[in-house]
């Protein structure tokens, strides 16, 4: 077991964003993670990763309780995570971002260089690594901070939305990436995706998140016609319909 | 040894940039065989002197994006640490200069570990706040001449003097600061490269994605600023040698810090050369308006008015200063 | 004895404390509604200052009637400043909005240099200058003094019943509280932003006008002002108008600490007391205060926006 | 290439800029530098500074001999061919650093033959120390802390008498008070006078003024009770002034320059104070912008001085160079002309002894000179600089004044001699008379 989240709760002031959420993610797994706007798939994210105190329960990553752990040590142990909302304005360019990443597991340049441009070549992003990032547009950033996040060489990545604003051409390079992170470079991955051809296709397993509890947990397929999923998704459900 | 070659490697900037570096340099080590006024020497220090702060500064400020506007307290440990180990004890400046670095790295380290709980503006203004309190306990602590400050009498102390570094002649200073500018160069260039530099960039960018990428965001900031510190703490030292006659008032001022800030944002925060390219602007400026309209004409203070005009119309049009412009100006002229 | 002193302090204290709100009112309204520090704050209230000494000097009338002078001067420079430069500023990041109002501070500081000289000035003629009143038996109170905090809290008063009452005051408080709902209610972010500057400029130029009376003005009196301000909003919350009122009071009691520490020495009559050198930490209390609030309520006595 | 030339064209620029800047004067000049505080804290004594210096310079480059002094006989330095003198006047802004700065460049690229200067004493203390440094004989002419002749140096000259013998002064002054000598009032019972209380700025002059203080009032057996020092430029007083009300003070003693002092007495005026004595250590409370701002408020201030109007009853000398101040001013010589105006003299007598412009030679005519007390306008007996013992470069013959401010017949207020006793021009006020 990699990662297990065990009766999570966190509360905003009187909200309860996540309420006894529990799930496990078995190593060199692949895990959607959906649910319907506002079920509070960043928040459980955002607890994992450390971002956000949680209110009560507990987070076990490789055996180990992180529970209390900042951030930065988390990711140390191997946990990387990609954001939701992210803009960079910074004057760092592709290949020395992705260096920040690679700079966790080694202090030398010439070393973490060699990462990042692995790393970079990997993801197939080597043409842009000259390029600043803050003038790449923003679903084009969301692959970048996906190269950093592997830069930092996880057992564990926590993808937000990565495919979020791409066309059905995109959509299809970046599941090529995943893949390849998942199956060629072994990293478990958890996904939260809206774009269900992509989290469909290409998870293992899918955990479903309503109102911050999880609803329904199984095969995508299992997933899709469970009964009380598609009322969570009711006024999307259009869109499961589309995208299937 | 990364570290050194990092200091040394400057392959990563474009050629004209080495070049022009190459020319700057000479020019620098020749200046004092040119017939120059004492005027023009005065200038010239003190262009190096706040070259060296401004990088400092730009070290958490600029690459840090962190904006503290309380160099001054740095400058002043560093000054009254080696000018008090003079008159009390005679220990000569090459000692009491670390010792003047290790104390202020020490004092960084005690306020920098609740100054960096702050953010943003919050945070700027609690640097100012620290350090007007240093500067007020100078102010009545005897031991260190309180308000009156310390002097270093040149009866006392004769010239030339290399251990405690006393000299009549300018070019004395010249050449010390001038080593101290490229050892500052060469050091940022360290910092630029080595692992550190490149976390704080990615916090500057982002806080969040920065601890999501295992960097510990404090503690990272601590480290810099104690860097930055180092730095000022250094330069101040020289500079109390320099003047011989320090003050809090002087010393200390707020005015110094809000320079040492304003040559490195002026020039362009978060480039190795913003600084310098701030300082060599701003500080003949100054004090050739100065002189020229402020003195000759009895205009006083019309160098600062220009001064202050410029940063604003800098601000408002192009925030990453000078350099910034120049790099606008190079990408429109590669880019077609 | 020592009640006496402590009295003198404290009443001193409030006086200054009033005066002081209506300097940190600009600049909480500011920085509610647009996040953004305006370090040329203190030089808007030393052009307060000079506006006072000048008016009356040149009309010979009491400085008291120079400050609707003053609040217009102030208003068009703050409305001014705002089209001519803040604007721009707004569009960049936080370190060009430092530079930027680091700039006007210092240009405005050295024009005043330029114009009136280095040279401290103060008022001489007025209907208050030179006299006092003795109130509680034996509390000497400066009129001017007692003048410029009555006017400081009556100023103090409209301006929040403007924000509070009126509907131009709420639209502003909108924008405050979330710019992007205020703009789908038909508000105008910029013209709210300039509403803002119009009375920050005004109010402290208002401050300056009556702090005159009392004390003296050269162009760099304004840096004093801008820390003390900075402290009053940080205690009593960023954007935060009653916030404001109160943190002028509490600051206003904490530079005269030397008096009550005068006062506690001469009730205990113990000698080291009276070496300590307080008098010379008159303003370091204040920064000292601004350094722990932030650190242990970073929201202050009474903010809601962080 | 082409950025290489732009390279070359901007060092080129550059050099042109700092090649421009070098001074050249005309060789039959003798030039000093004057630094002063032209802007500032205390920018009302140094135009006064100034304006003496320059009506000295005027009276030695003319012929004027209907004046009782040497540099009025002959037009310039004779010993030098008739040479004039050539003041080069510098701001300082009250900062020791710019001061030094000043006196480097006007040493290095003007090259000045000496310097006068600076009223500030931590001014005089930095520039002083340059001149030391390149071997440039300085006269200064107005500071008045005694640590700036105890320094040990060889190239520093001051004729002002300094604190010490000022503050001397005030309590020979207070202890002839209770022994009946002061004129027109009755013994004053020392217990009546005993608690004193003090408030100095904080830089060298103030530190220094408020050791002194604390020295001779233990010496004389006084109680200071409190001894303050503040921010000079402070923009408000009232807690200081209320810090020295606290312990009910019988005698206050200041020691500030032109702005402070002003502030000073009109928070003393609004807290109603009400000491039987205040006195002020000269400088801003002996300035015609203190006299001018704050009028009738300043009846019964006393202040050490070098110099009262009222000294040409015993002077004529100083009554004709009054006359001339007067027609370039439009008011009276004060304290600080008058000593602007005797360092120029002094020079003028160092030069001429000298009859070089080398560093030696007037180092050794500045050791030797004696200018008698009766071509001077101040009262003191003569100018003749110490060579040896404690403080070398020091006038011996410098003596100080207490004056009182009072109203004359025509309404006017007038600083009256009230100290030394024998040269009194008034009756003492006794008490303070208070607002």
């Amino acid at each position: 077991m990699l990662l297990k989240v065990d009766g999570l709760i966190k509360d905003f002031g009187g909200l309860r964003a996540l309420d006894s959420v529990s799930f496990e993610v078995r190593e060199h797994e692949l895990v959607g993670l959906i649910g319907p706007n506002g079920a509070g798939k960043t928040t459980l994210f955002n607890c994992i990763s450390g971002h956000v105190p949680v209110t009560k329960g507990k987070i076990l990553f490789d055996g180990k309780d992180i529970t209390e752990l900042p951030p930065h040590q988390r990711a140390k142990l191997g946990l990387a995570r990609t954001f939701q909302v992210y803009a960079a304005q910074g004057d760092l360019n592709v290949l020395e971002y992705t260096m920040v990443g690679a700079f966790l597991r080694t202090n030398g340049r010439t070393k973490a260089r060699d990462i990042a441009l692995e790393t970079l070549k990997e993801l197939d992003l080597l043409p842009w690594k000259e390029r600043k990032v803050s003038e790449i547009p923003v679903p084009g950033q969301k692959l970048v901070t996906m190269a950093v996040a592997v830069a930092t060489n996880p057992k564990i990545l926590l993808l937000d939305e990565v495919a979020a604003g791409l066309n059905p051409q995109e959509i299809g390079w970046v599941k090529g990436i995943i893949s390849h992170i998942h199956k060629d470079l072994g990293i478990t991955t958890v996904l939260i995706e809206h774009v269900m051809a992509l989290v469909m296709d290409i998870s293992e397993r899918v955990v479903v998140l309503d109102a911050g509890r999880v609803i329904k947990e199984g095969r995508p397929q299992e997933v899709v016609n469970d009964p009380a999923v598609i009322k969570a998704y009711l006024g999307e459900s259009f869109r499961l319909e589309e995208t299937r | 040894m990364e570290a050194i070659r990092n200091a040394l490697d400057f392959k990563d900037l474009p050629r004209s940039e080495v070049y022009l570096s190459w020319a700057v340099a000479l020019f620098l080590i020749i200046f004092p065989l040119l017939p120059f006024s004492s005027f023009a020497m005065a200038t010239m220090i003190q262009f190096l002197i706040f070259a060296v702060y401004g990088m400092g500064w730009n070290t958490i400020g600029g690459y840090g994006g962190q904006v503290d506007l309380g160099k001054a307290q740095y400058v002043g440990i560093g000054a009254y640490t080696t000018t008090v180990a003079l008159i009390r004890w005679d220990i000569p400046f090459w000692v009491s200069m670390p010792l003047g670095m290790a104390i202020s790295v020490l004092w960084s380290f005690m306020i920098g570990y609740p100054l960096f709980k702050l953010k943003g503006h919050y945070f700027a203004i609690a640097t100012i706040a620290t350090s007007l309190v240093l500067k007020d306990l100078f102010e009545v602590w005897g031991f260190v001449g309180a308000a009156r400050g310390l002097h270093i009498s040149p009866v006392k102390y004769p010239p030339p003097d290399f251990l405690r570094l006393i000299f009549k002649e300018d070019v004395y200073y010249y050449y010390l600061l001038l080593g101290f500018f490229f050892l500052a160069v060469f050091v940022m260039n360290w910092f630029r490269h080595s692992a550190l530099g490149y976390r704080l960039r990615c916090i500057k960018d982002n806080e969040e994605v920065a601890k999501a990428l295992g960097i510990n965001v404090h503690w990272a900031k601590i480290k810099t600023y104690a860097l930055a510190t180092a730095y000022v703490s250094a330069m101040g030292s020289v500079h109390a040698m320099y003047i011989k006659n320090i003050e809090p008032e002087d010393t200390m001022s707020l005015d110094i810090s809000v320079l040492i800030a304003l040559m490195a944002m002026l020039g362009g925060a978060g480039s190795l050369w913003g600084p310098i390219i701030g300082a060599a602007v701003l500080v003949p400026m100054k004090s050739y308006l100065k002189e020229w309209m402020g003195a000759k004409m009895g205009l006083i203070g019309i160098d600062l008015i220009i001064y202050g005009f410029i940063i604003m119309v800098i601000a408002a049009v192009e925030p990453k200063g000078l350099w910034g412009l120049y790099e606008r100006w190079k990408g429109k002229r590669s880019a077609p | 004895m020592a009640s006496e002193v402590l009295l003198q302090a404290i009443v001193a204290g409030l006086l200054f404390g009033m005066v002081l709100s209506v300097v940190a009112l600009g600049l909480t309204i500011i920085f509610g509604v647009m996040d953004i520090v305006n370090f040329a704050h203190g030089e808007f209230l030393m052009i307060g200052m000079y506006t006072g000494l000048l008016v009356s000097q040149y009309t010979g009338a009491d400085p008291l009637f120079a400050l609707p002078v003053a609040a217009v001067i102030g208003g068009l420079l703050g409305y001014l400043c705002y089209w001519l430069f803040v604007r721009l500023l707004l569009r960049g990041p936080m370190l060009a909005q430092l530079l930027g109002t680091f700039g006007l501070m210092l240009f405005l500081r050295n024009l005043a240099l330029l114009l009136f000289g280095s040279e401290d000035r103060s008022i001489q003629k007025g209907i208050l200058v030179g006299k006092s009143v003795v109130i509680f038996g034996s509390c000497v109170v400066p009129s001017t003094k007692l003048g410029a905090a009555v006017l400081a809290v009556l100023a103090f008063l409209g301006t929040y019943l403007f924000i509070e009452k009126t509907k131009i005051g709420k639209a502003l408080q909108a924008t405050a509280i979330n710019p992007h709902a205020a703009r789908f209610m038909g508000i105008s972010t910029d013209r709210m932003n300039a509403l803002a500057w119009v009375i920050g400029g005004a109010g402290v130029t208002v401050a300056g006008g009556l702090l005159v009376n009392f004390w003296a003005v050269n162009p760099y009196v304004g840096l004093l002002f801008t820390m003390l301000a900075f402290t009053i909003v940080a205690l009593g919350g960023f954007g935060s108008v009653p916030g404001a009122f109160f943190a002028g009071l509490i600051v206003g009691i904490i530079t005269e600490f030397p008096g009550i520490w005068d006062a506690i020495s001469l009730w205990t009559g113990w000698n080291w007391m009276y070496k300590v050198p307080m008098i010379s930490f008159k303003y370091t209390w204040v920064y000292l205060a601004y350094f722990l609030i932030m650190l242990i309520t970073p929201k202050g006595l009474f903010g809601w926006k962080r | 290439m082409k950025r290489l030339f732009l390279a070359l064209g901007f060092l080129a620029l550059f050099l042109a800029l700092f090649l421009m800047e070098k001074g050249a004067y005309a060789q039959d000049e003798i030039t000093i530098g004057v630094i002063y505080p032209l802007t500032g804290g205390a920018a009302s004594a140094g135009r006064e500074l100034q304006m003496g210096a320059e009506l000295a310079m005027e009276i030695a480059n003319g012929k004027m001999p209907e004046l009782a002094m040497d540099m009025a006989k002959e037009a310039g330095i004779k010993s030098m061919g008739g040479k004039k003198i050539k003041l080069i006047f510098k701001d300082h802004e009250g900062n020791p650093t710019l001061g030094a700065d000043l006196a480097k460049k006007l040493i290095l690229d003007d090259k000045v033959v000496g310097i006068l200067g600076c009223y500030h004493s931590s001014v005089t203390k930095a520039v002083s120390a340059v001149c030391e440094q390149y071997g440039v004989p300085m006269i200064n002419d107005s500071s008045t802390s005694p640590v700036l002749t105890r320094q040990g140096y060889k190239w520093f000259w001051r004729t002002t008498p300094h604190d010490g013998t000022f503050t001397m002064d005030l309590f020979e002054f207070l202890k002839g008070l209770s022994e009946g000598k002061a004129k027109g009032v009755k013994p004053v019972p020392k217990e009546e006078l005993m608690n004193l209380a003090a408030a100095c700025e904080k830089t060298e002059w103030g530190s220094a003024a408020s050791q002194l203080l604390e020295d001779y009032a233990k010496k004389y057996g006084y109680n200071l009770k409190r001894n303050l020092l503040y921010t000079a430029k402070s923009a408000d007083l009232s807690s200081e002034v209320r810090s020295l009300l606290a312990v009910n003070p019988d005698a206050m003693l200041f020691a500030s320059y032109t702005s402070d002092a002003i502030l000073m007495v009109k928070t003393l005026k609004a807290q109603k104070a009400k000491p039987k004595l205040i006195w002020g250590q000269n400088a801003g409370f002996d300035t015609p912008e203190f006299r001018s701002t704050l009028g009738e408020d300043i009846v019964g201030i006393l202040t050490r001085t070098v110099f009262s109007p009222k000294l040409g009853e015993v002077k004529t000398i100083s009554t004709q160079i009054n006359e001339l101040y007067k027609k370039k001013a439009g008011y009276d010589l004060s304290d600080a002309s008058s000593r602007g105006f005797t360092g120029v003299q002094t020079w003028f007598h160092v030069l001429e002894k000298a009859g070089s412009t080398k560093p030696e030679d007037i180092q050794r005519a500045a050791n030797s000179i004696e200018i008698p007390g009766e071509q001077l306008v101040v009262p003191w007996k003569g100018i003749k600089f110490a060579t040896s013992g404690e403080e070398p470069g020091q006038n011996i013959m410098g003596s100080g004044i207490i004056g009182q401010y009072q109203k004359n017949k025509e309404g006017q207020v007038v600083l009256e001699i009230v100290y030394p006793f024998e040269l009194s021009t008034a009756n003492l006020i006794y008490p303070f008379p208070g607002y």
